[in-house]
């Protein structure tokens, strides 16, 4: 258990894993992000009120959800920085953010471009789409720290302790949000979703989603990949990695006490 | 196949417009979060070739 | 035997890919002066404020009398003295205020005469009352010279403590360090001036 | 004997609040002038002012707040005191939790008191009044122990302000929620325990946990 765990925390061993699993992963979410666009554009019905309007969701609640789940994770590389000090959890947590920052706006954006056809509005102050803008503040407050200070391991420890504490305030944001806008607003906006979704309706949308996770997975480890090349350059596997023709001229002048 | 022909299936009924720039703008989205960190490996993995030969440099200079 | 007070274990330290100082080892004992020694920015500061537990080592463990700071922290910091470059004075409050606020975060509580006598001792009789912010640097310096006169501390880590000071602080000063040693205390200390020490000393080379 | 320590902390708090006033009345007369903005920039007309007497006052008490929070840590960082802190032997947390409430006594509480009087000039109900003042009593210690965590965090940075607002702005959302509902519920002549109850709660949550995550993060800060 333990050797598994050390190891898994290593940046050479995880460079080497993902190496190997990176084009396998990328595969499939190639193949599910093609499948669910053409299933979502051309295979699934019209709704019979929204009209094609609707495909818009196979867009936006992959994303909403994935915005929000990228803010967990931030969040629990975050608890894992500060206590275990793990260097991999550090460059995870720096990866994340840019690209839940990102999400967290198409989410945004998708949305308006569904309400203005459904409801002739870009913008309402329903309670999804205030908690989903609220979120991309917080994300935009991590990357702000992050770019603020010099020392990466600081940065990231800073970094983790900012979205834990935004973790925390997640839930309570959601439900001040929610009762506020039930004060507010009567309840004819409401995105709520048909009870009953026909097969052809929900699959893609479960094919989108797991698309999204799958891109997202890419991203984050490609990202990582070169956060690793960037911070073991010291490590002798990096230097190997980055130069192989050099490689034995390092070892020569190592053994040749060059250092 | 929900639609009966192509054009039908581009104008999207009257919401054309609304989808197609909603799907546009995530695979944008998706790809430039994609091909970023492509790019800047080849760039990280350049200023470290720099870098080990500076060093080098440096060492057979000693 | 002298007790060894304070142990530092392969240490190492890293800001960023910039690597201080590594495999760093020693132990100092009672009624001793480290010297901590190298060139600007490598590292001194850093290695006193590890020493204080203010900054986590990358690698490596300090021990106080054989236990952890980390886990006998209390009890260590009981016994530390720490003064950086900046000695943690107000300006907008008095000497007298200063110190007894200082001394309080060590829960002690001298009398005023005794805050009188190591300001008067460090040459502030009479400004104990004007506000830190009407004194000249040198005097301001002083007021963290007070604070070290009326220690009770095992341990003193001083950074540049002569910075600012004239001939007759620093003979003080001189002076307090080796009686400080001869009873038994321990005193790290960076300096670029050569001090006249009559208690045992070493010297920790940073490069 | 750490309680002399804490004892301490407090009187040397207020010593310097009283010798540095501005650091008190900067924020005091911010909040006055944000809050004269507002009929001026959108209408003087009394029954529209008393509608967002409230939430406006609220509003702009959370910027006056922002305005001080900044230089909660940042003086005692510059001049060592921090440093002197953090290797006390007293329990840090306690330390830093006193500094924080008396931080707000020192700066917020006289926004507080100042309030009514805007509110006057605002047209607030009477009914309101009594909810404003529950609500900012309530809420305000909230924003300070969240916002010195954020201050802990940007202490040592050179652009600490403003990054100082956009960290910690989205999280005083659901405190300025309730207490404008509740400020709104009042002038209705409506019940506003829940929402009282709501801030009350959240005054405890920040009351146990932030003070811990403060010292964290003047832990983290310091070893930058």
């Amino acid at each position: 258990m333990w050797t598994w765990y050390h190891k898994l925390s290593s940046p050479k061993w995880f460079y080497q894993l993902s190496g190997q699993w990176l084009p396998w992963i990328a595969c499939a979410a190639v193949l599910f992000l093609g499948t669910g666009l053409v299933m979502a554009l051309a295979y699934a019905p019209a709704d019979y009120q929204q009209g094609n309007s609707f495909r818009i969701m196979y867009i936006h609640v992959p994303s909403a959800i994935l915005a929000q789940s990228c803010y967990m994770m931030m969040a629990v590389a975050g608890g894992i920085v500060l206590i275990w000090r793990i260097k991999l959890a550090e460059m995870v947590l720096k990866c994340i953010a840019p690209f839940g920052a990102s999400i967290t706006f198409l989410a945004l954006v998708t949305g308006g471009i569904w309400g203005y056809p459904t409801w002739g509005t870009w913008w309402v102050w329903d309670a999804r789409g205030t908690s989903m803008l609220i979120l991309l503040f917080l994300y935009f407050g991590v990357i702000a720290l992050q770019s603020a200070i010099n020392n990466t391991s600081g940065a990231a420890r800073a970094c983790a302790l900012l979205s834990l504490v935004g973790l925390v305030n997640i839930p309570i944001i959601k439900y001040s949000v929610e009762w506020w806008n039930t004060l507010h607003q009567p309840a004819t906006f409401k995105l709520t979703e048909k009870p009953s979704m026909p097969m052809e309706m929900w699959l893609p949308l479960l094919i989108m989603v797991v698309a999204f996770y799958l891109v997202f997975t890419v991203v984050l480890i490609m990202r990582v990949r070169n956060e690793i090349l960037e911070r073991e350059y010291k490590t002798n596997w990096v230097r190997k990695l980055i130069d192989p023709s050099a490689d034995r001229s390092i070892k020569s002048s190592v053994k040749n006490g060059g250092e | 196949m929900y639609f009966d022909s192509f054009e039908a299936f581009l104008a999207m009924g009257k919401h054309g417009v609304y989808v197609w720039s909603a799907y546009g703008l995530a695979i944008v989205l998706l790809s430039v979060n994609v091909i970023a960190p492509l790019l800047n490996k080849r760039k990280v993995v350049a200023k470290q070739q720099a870098r080990l030969r500076r060093e080098q440099q440096k060492r057979a200079s000693n | 035997m002298p007790e060894v007070l304070l142990r530092a274990e392969n240490l190492l330290f890293e800001y960023d890919d910039l690597l201080l100082f590594e495999q760093l080892n020693f132990s100092a004992q009672q009624g001793e002066v480290v010297y901590v020694e190298g060139p600007n920015g490598s590292g001194k500061t850093t290695l006193l404020k590890i020493l204080c537990g203010l900054i986590e080592p990358t690698e490596g463990q300090i021990y106080w009398r054989d236990q952890r700071i980390s886990s006998a922290h209390i009890d260590y910091r009981q016994n530390l003295l720490y003064q950086g470059h900046q000695a943690g004075i107000k300006s907008s409050l008095s000497a007298r205020e200063n110190l007894k606020w200082l001394l309080s975060l060590k829960g002690l509580r001298p009398g005023l005469d005794k805050i009188d006598e190591a300001l008067a001792l460090s040459g502030l009789m009479g400004f104990e009352d004007v506000p830190c912010g009407h004194l000249s640097a040198g005097q301001k310096r002083r007021v963290g010279l007070a604070r070290i006169f009326i220690s009770n501390e095992k341990i003193w880590i001083l950074d540049e403590p002569f910075t600012a000071i004239d001939k007759k602080g620093v003979a003080t000063l001189e002076s307090t360090i080796n009686q400080h040693a001869e009873q038994g205390g321990l005193v790290f200390i960076t300096t670029h001036q050569s001090l006249n020490l009559t208690v045992p000393s070493q010297c920790i080379t940073l490069d | 004997m750490y309680w002399y320590s804490i004892k301490s902390m407090i009187s040397r708090e207020l010593l310097i609040a009283v010798r540095y006033p501005a650091e008190v009345l900067n924020p005091l007369v911010f909040f006055l002038m944000v809050v004269t903005l507002f009929p001026l920039g959108i209408s003087p007309e009394p029954q529209f002012l008393a509608q967002i007497a409230g939430p406006v006052i609220w509003i702009a008490a959370l910027l006056a707040m922002m305005l001080s929070l900044d230089s909660l840590f940042k003086n005692d960082f510059d001049d060592g005191s921090l440093e002197q802190l953090l290797i006390s032997p007293s329990p840090i947390v306690m330390l830093v939790l006193v500094k924080v409430i008396t931080h707000w006594f020192t700066t917020v509480f006289p926004i507080i008191l100042l309030a009514p009087l805007l509110a006057m000039m605002m047209q607030l109900p009477d009914e309101g009044y009594r909810a404003l003042i529950l609500t900012l009593l309530l809420g305000t210690p909230v924003i300070s122990m969240i916002g010195g965590i954020g201050a802990a965090l940007t202490v040592g940075l050179h652009r600490g302000g403003v990054l100082l607002s956009l960290i910690v702005l989205p999280l005083f959302i659901p405190i300025l929620v309730f207490s404008a509902s509740a400020i709104e519920a009042a002038n209705m002549i409506m019940q506003y325990d829940g929402q009282l109850a709501m801030l009350a709660a959240m005054l405890v949550l920040a009351l146990v946990t932030t003070p811990f995550a403060t010292a964290f993060a003047l832990k983290i800060s310091i070893n930058n």
